[in-house]
């Protein structure tokens, strides 16, 4: 069961034509004491129609929710057919990292307009052709602005606490001193962030919307930190793009964060893929593949990984990062999608998101016992403050198989709609509200 | 190849959403966008026909044999995709409750158990994005082991100059100082190591077989030198198609590993990721194993843990949930017997290409490989002006991909072949033919062979000109 | 390329079954196969490579244009595929209890509804395996009309000579004479129908628009002479592509009719078929229409029911049930209003071309067409020598599918171009640019058109020699 | 929602250089009082997220059984997952009947290793490119054999009661005369046979194994028939061809049936796809496309379709079938199954599915009350005869989520085990056999 092509027989022949006796001889390169006395102790294989059985059996032991109202970093999306069976075609899924150029155009040429997607959505001169996850990304975009002087970081506490911890652990890593910047009525506190701020402060990250739901004030942010020659590191939801001003246009230095919510499944958590982008003086610093355009030698319009000097098959110990293996697949997705939804599309799901949380939030704010938790504007989440047993409202949703809010704390709650939630699905989420604030 | 932007034509759209069903919000002026707005405008027809020609355009595994060395790049089972596409994995959120998500706990948990077994680890996280992550990861938790011990002076890590590029520079990304010694006959020096050891140094990263396909019978001597300097022994796993069955990274002496899924274990490479660069330590660098952990509770029911000495998290939830998947139905499709049928026909395809291959051309260490070895072309440089690239780039006319080049750095014109299990000796018959075809044409100048590929749609690329003058991105022309 | 059979090899294989888990059954010798058995011997990756191989030297609607008059090939939406993939779809059995499979009788019961609102039929059977199978089917059902009504001379069936060849075929199956009446001006020419017309007429095939893309403004006294001689009207629907919510074949005054749902309801058509001939008729040949038929309960239930009247079975089951699955999701996705925009898209598009095209080409009944017309190249053969073929397969140099060749019979060097509405403008803009420049080649000689296609894998075949040498299967050279 | 390209003002651009006003007037041909004066009265048409939850809640009203013994005419079998994956490639799928050989070798060949994959599974020498599926390939095989003399058709009663009703049908619309040949002991009754058979038969239709799971005694027919120059035409499963003497090498003049079983889904019967398979001398009499091998004018080996002076486009009414649209792609999936399955494979499976079903039907016959009905060899079905109430079984079989037997009358069902069932679910099957058993 192992797609071993060749037979026994054939084995065999090649054993004689290597001039060993047999399989064992192979490893003669091998310690004694470390060579296996007996097999590995897992079971045997099964034919494929066993394992997807039990497959089948491990996947039915997760719930499938009719609807949900928790985002908190995982959004469900409406994602067109067409999506799935594109980025899946073998061509695509089956090649590795285009390192040879000749024969992976439509790879190379996928990235590269996943580039300049990205650029157009925020603004940006460049960007790379993906990294990890939103998270590391923000998490290379902070080591992008280290120099030999500046070796802080001040970050908003109103960052997703899943993204701060993978800085926290990058900042470990490199030896960084990360400064916590306090939020005031859920939104970065600017007052704390000028306190904080320093000649050895290379940058302040924040997250827009942020974990709250809110959107930040870049402008200001951008205004105060470039004065002291602090760069500002955006993580952001790409599908806000379409509404709001662009990082770009307000000064941001490197914009960066999670591409799920264009195209990609929940799944779980993965995969996801984190994209950056930034200003043209700072692209050699970009960590991970970049794409760039040239010709063949017959003056054809082609593309190439391109500046790889930035990186370790070159650099090695002096590379900008040591990523090899990005997300090229997931970023192959997001620009199907992108191209699926096209321009009209994706502000009409952006504009969809903001409509239904909006009415959603409406209408539980009606309701005797919630309220909404913080003023500013927001984008697909928001904060409900409630006194009642958060817990207990999730259970009840369960049972009409809904999946509830996200409990921030004991009184309250992140909602998030998004496009792929019906009216009457919300209003079925908010009756259950209504009868929790009945019997409480 | 048009790219979709040029595709575009204003209105052009696909797919409709549902009908916004609540009372339209519009977004206050004073944050709303100012500045235009640019992704291209297509209908679905042309979407399809773009992306389908593109495909077309880029060379799989499904195409041809693809022995692109230090990548394992095996056949990528069909069976993968139907279960990594089942609802009851990719409907479901991160940060549902645990009960909800028994099911993706539990592919975690067994992923583990089997993954263990077969490196001799005693735990493992899934959370690193691919190779180059696990390593940054897995050198993080040597880092905070140290420094749990009060040990603060331990800033090294010693590096074979055989190493992958990702090695120095995970190295790098923990604040480690980098060392490299040199290798004597493809192997690690004692000598050499010996002069680098003593208590700065955190720890040894290596591959084993390393990257010229070599297995290091040395290998016990090493990490015991390591250790007895108080030092810890990474293992990249990049290389485990090799071994598995056959012997166990935790026995050779290692104490913190990553595997990459995404090669040994048949996930489709998708141009370059998604991946998993899973990370395992034995149990004494358990406590600082990645947040959150996955545990079977006495109740039977998988639960999540945290450690409070954990370095921490490195993605934002449980890295690549759905190779994890792919990877534990390969795990369950192969079982014991497969899995070392896989390692030894990995062993054996690389020999028996090796054997044919070296009266034609060089093997830079010409024993008994492992999964892959490395061809040393640089007599065909000096005696007949062909590099290794061009070499390569003729195969491509004969529809096959082309080896990985130019490394390891220690190899002059060096081609790193690696045919892996999948490909059947027909295959590599054929291969060998084709090469020894192309050997006669670089000695004979029959066929100019700095000018291939001749029979494709593109021509040699000009990679200067890209680096030189970048572009990265598309500008409409106005 | 190689053949499947050129790449086996002894005891190579793919997928294994599950391992046998009860007693070996041995067939007894007296009847075991006793003469070689030969099947392909091939591993998954090479199987996967063989027919991704083929697959990439097949030319589908999503590479490309593709025009082929009178098959309607219109962008196959992904969705459709999605649905006919559900399990609840596959992996049911056709003769599962009613109560069962209330899903798949569902599909039928809906598509049916809305089938008859388009068409002004009163039911639909969904039995038929494509448009001839639909045919023969309709045209079955009047044979058995007639003679319930104990009338055992009509033996005719009049057919224009513009007709599809599988309408006097599937005429020729019921045992009918075929009486072909010639057209006037590309339509029905009313004298020559009347000539025709007895009382051992058994009916009228006609298809309107018909294959010169003309719509019929006679056909109300088409339909009606025909019936005043006690003859039924047939409709052969191969092109309702053009008039989806502008007119019905009932209203034209047709009594029974065949549907093509793989050309305008959109299912992939697979290198041809599966397909689904969908027959329908009016309220008074529901009697004879094909059992079993599905109805709804008074309970609300679906159910089947038998006639015996019926005509019987004309496939062992239910017909191409996925196809019909692919039916209904397009037409819930398109409603009311997209089923006319693609009415509407088809023929604009349609007339666009042709208007286009006609100062470059000859346009065989030039005026407004419907979702087709017909260029007559038979000018171009006289003074260039060049043949529609040639035309065509240039075309194939420029990534576009041909036209259809050489049909209808009545026209000469005919091109039959059916754009359909899911092409944009600028597609056809392009298009009419390459043909305009293939005429100027034809005119000028300056590429010698009688040759092409240059730019492929494959050159103009020898079509001869395959038929007058017929080799048919694979042998073993030995 | 109707995957129309152009813009309005596309239309209208258009509209304009065709010189109309709009749409209506492309429409003038149409007698006005034929035109619709309403709209259609169907509902409007929805986002392709919302018709995929409606069809996903019409599916979920199929019930998936966990096990079958179900036959009789559609076949539960193991498909890898190969076969989908590579059938459904978009080339393959979006294309239409290969008129155009130079850009169709893919499907054309594809045709071409099914033609000669059937020819070798029954050692025959021509084989068509399907037909619509087995009944009505049966029916055309009929058609085959008639000639101006010989206008009677014998058929075995023994043949699957749904390929009785098409070849009852296309007898009715060629007016031919068809004679049933009783059954005894489940076959053919070859004395019945002796007796109808005269100058005007044409051919004998016989199927192996038949409805009730039986072999035919094949070369008794043949040599009786041939006798007396009457064609036999034998429907087969072929997946028993690895096992059974082939009907070429026991002189059967037309073999033909139904492919689902070579990796086609059940699907509430289809697609499925009929074969039809003859010697030399019977080859310009066969339906449907016909893949030939030639070269092009490089002398390159390829293929196209041939011996077209059989069919409707040339031949009009006087071809030998109207076929046209076939079931290409459905022929296509056999043969990737039959690759994947390969020679020993294939093989396998019948064995397998030879061994499950004498297994169980030994089991059952063990039970109180069950015997074999008839004492032939079978295949994978069989004909169980008990006095318990049958439906009262399949009721209990369904509480259990098992498809229980076919009906076939008061007191006989008809079993179907293949290797798609395991031994746990055949003895599951079989201990509800005896509980009825028991409480009879
Ligand atoms: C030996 C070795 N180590 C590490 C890596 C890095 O793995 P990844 O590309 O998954 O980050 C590779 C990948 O090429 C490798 O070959
Ligand atoms: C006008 C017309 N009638 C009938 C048919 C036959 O349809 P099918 O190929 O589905 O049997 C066609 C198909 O080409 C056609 O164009």
């Amino acid at each position: 069961m192992s797609y071993v092509v060749s037979t026994k027989e054939e084995q065999a022949q090649m054993l004689k034509d290597i001039g060993v006796k047999n399989t064992e001889e192979l490893f003669n390169d091998v310690p004694k004491s470390v060579l296996l006395k007996t097999p590995l102790n897992i079971k045997e294989g099964v034919s494929e129609f066993e394992v997807l059985k039990d497959m089948e059996k491990i996947a039915s032991k997760n719930r499938l929710f009719k609807s949900t109202f928790r985002g908190a970093g995982s959004y469900k999306h409406l994602i067109p057919e067409v999506v799935k069976h594109l980025s899946s075609i073998s061509g695509f899924l089956t090649s590795y990292t285009p390192y040879q150029a000749e024969i992976s155009q439509g790879n190379l040429q996928g990235m590269f307009e996943f580039q300049s997607e990205i650029c157009n959505l925020f603004d940006m001169d460049v960007s790379n052709s993906s990294v990890y996850d939103g998270a590391s990304a923000v998490a290379e975009a902070m080591l992008m602005t280290l120099t030999n002087k500046k070796n802080k970081i001040l970050f908003s506490k109103s960052i997703n606490p899943n993204v701060q911890a993978v800085i926290k652990t990058y900042a470990f890593a490199r030896n960084v001193e990360l400064i916590e910047v306090l939020s005031k009525d859920g939104c970065l506190d600017i007052e704390d962030l000028t306190l904080k701020m320093s000649e050895e402060v290379s940058a302040v990250i924040i997250q827009s919307p942020n974990y709250y739901g809110l959107l930040e004030d870049i402008e200001e942010i951008v205004n105060i930190s470039h004065e002291l020659g602090i760069m500002v590191v955006e993580s952001v939801n790409p599908l806000i793009a379409p509404l709001v001003k662009s990082p770009g246009s307000l000064g941001v230095d490197i914009v960066c964060g999670e591409a799920q919510p264009l195209g990609l499944d929940r799944a779980f958590g993965g995969p996801y893929v984190g994209f950056m982008a930034t200003k043209k003086v700072n692209m050699r610093k970009l960590p991970g593949r970049i794409v760039g355009q040239t010709v063949d030698e017959e003056g054809k319009r082609a593309y190439v990984l391109t500046l790889q000097a930035r990186e370790q098959h070159i650099r090695r110990e002096k590379a900008s990062s040591s990523i090899c293996t990005n997300q090229a697949n997931s970023a192959l997705r997001c620009v199907i999608y992108m191209g699926a939804m096209g321009k009209q599309g994706l502000k009409e799901v952006a504009t969809q998101c903001m409509s239904k949380s909006h009415y959603a939030c409406n209408e539980i704010c009606r309701i005797e016992g919630y309220s909404l938790k913080y003023s500013g504007e927001f984008f697909d989440e928001f904060t409900i403050h409630t006194p009642y047993d958060i817990d207990e409202i999730n259970n009840r949703l369960r049972k009409l198989n809904i999946e509830g809010p996200l409990r921030l704390s004991k009184c309250s709650m992140l909602v998030c709609v998004t496009e792929a939630t019906s009216r009457e699905e919300i209003d079925e989420f908010i009756s259950i509200l209504k009868e929790v604030s009945r019997w409480s | 190849m048009e790219l979709i932007f040029e595709k575009s034509v204003a209105n052009h759209r696909c797919t409709l959403l549902p009908k916004l069903d609540v009372p339209l919000y519009e977004i206050d002026k004073s944050v709303a966008r100012d500045t235009p707005f640019d992704l291209p405008e297509i209908a679905e027809i042309d979407l399809v026909r773009h992306y389908t020609k593109l495909s077309k355009e880029t060379f799989g595994i499904d195409d041809g044999f693809y022995p692109l060395g230090s990548c394992t790049m095996k056949y990528n089972p069909k069976i993968n995709e139907t279960v990594a596409s089942l609802k009851g994995f990719t409907d479901i959120s991160p940060i549902s409750s645990p009960e909800d998500v028994q099911g993706a706990l539990q592919v975690y948990y067994e992923s583990e158990q089997v993954l263990c077994e077969v490196t001799g680890m005693d735990h493992i996280s899934f959370q690193p994005g691919a190779g180059a992550h696990g390593e940054f990861s897995g050198l993080l938790i040597i880092k905070k082991y140290h420094q749990s011990r009060g040990d603060f002076n331990r800033n090294k890590i010693i590096i074979p100059d055989s190493a992958h590029g990702t090695n120095p520079a995970s190295a790098a990304m923990n604040g480690f100082k980098v060392i490299t010694i040199p290798s004597k006959d493809g192997l690690v020096d004692l000598d050499e190591l010996d002069k680098v050891l003593d208590d700065t140094v955190a720890g040894l990263m290596l591959t084993n077989p390393n990257t010229l396909g070599l297995y290091d019978s040395g290998i016990l001597e090493i990490t015991k030198k390591v250790h007895s300097y108080g030092g810890l022994c990474y293992y990249d796993g990049a290389n485990l198609n090799a071994i598995m069955g056959v012997c166990k990274p935790g026995a050779m002496g290692f104490d913190c590993i990553h595997l990459n899924l995404h090669k040994t274990f048949s996930t489709p490479h998708g141009g370059g990721g998604p991946g998993v660069g899973a990370c395992g330590c034995r149990d004494f660098l358990y406590p600082f194993l990645m947040n959150p952990r996955i545990i079977k509770t006495n109740k039977n029911e998988y639960a999540f843990e945290e450690s409070g000495l954990s370095v921490g998290k490195v993605t934002a939830f449980y890295g690549n949930f759905l190779i994890v998947v792919r990877t534990l139905t390969y795990l369950k499709h192969l079982g014991c017997n497969g899995l070392r049928e896989v390692s030894d026909n990995a062993v054996l395809n690389a020999n028996y290409l090796r054997v044919k291959l070296k009266d034609t051309f060089n093997v830079a260490f010409d024993k008994i490989c492992m999964h892959e070895f490395v061809l040393d072309l640089s007599s065909y440089k000096e005696k007949y002006g062909i590099r290794a690239i061009d070499i390569c780039k003729r195969m491509i006319d004969f529809d096959m991909h082309p080896p990985t080049m130019y490394f390891p750095l220690i190899v002059h014109e060096a081609l790193m072949f690696e045919p892996t299990e999948t490909e059947g000796k027909q295959t590599l018959d054929k291969v060998v033919e084709i090469l020894k075809n192309i050997a006669i044409e670089a000695k004979s100048g029959s066929v100019d062979l700095t000018k291939a590929p001749y029979t494709k749609s593109y021509k040699r690329m000009d990679e200067v000109k890209a680096a030189r003058e970048p572009i990265l991105r598309y500008v409409h022309e106005k």
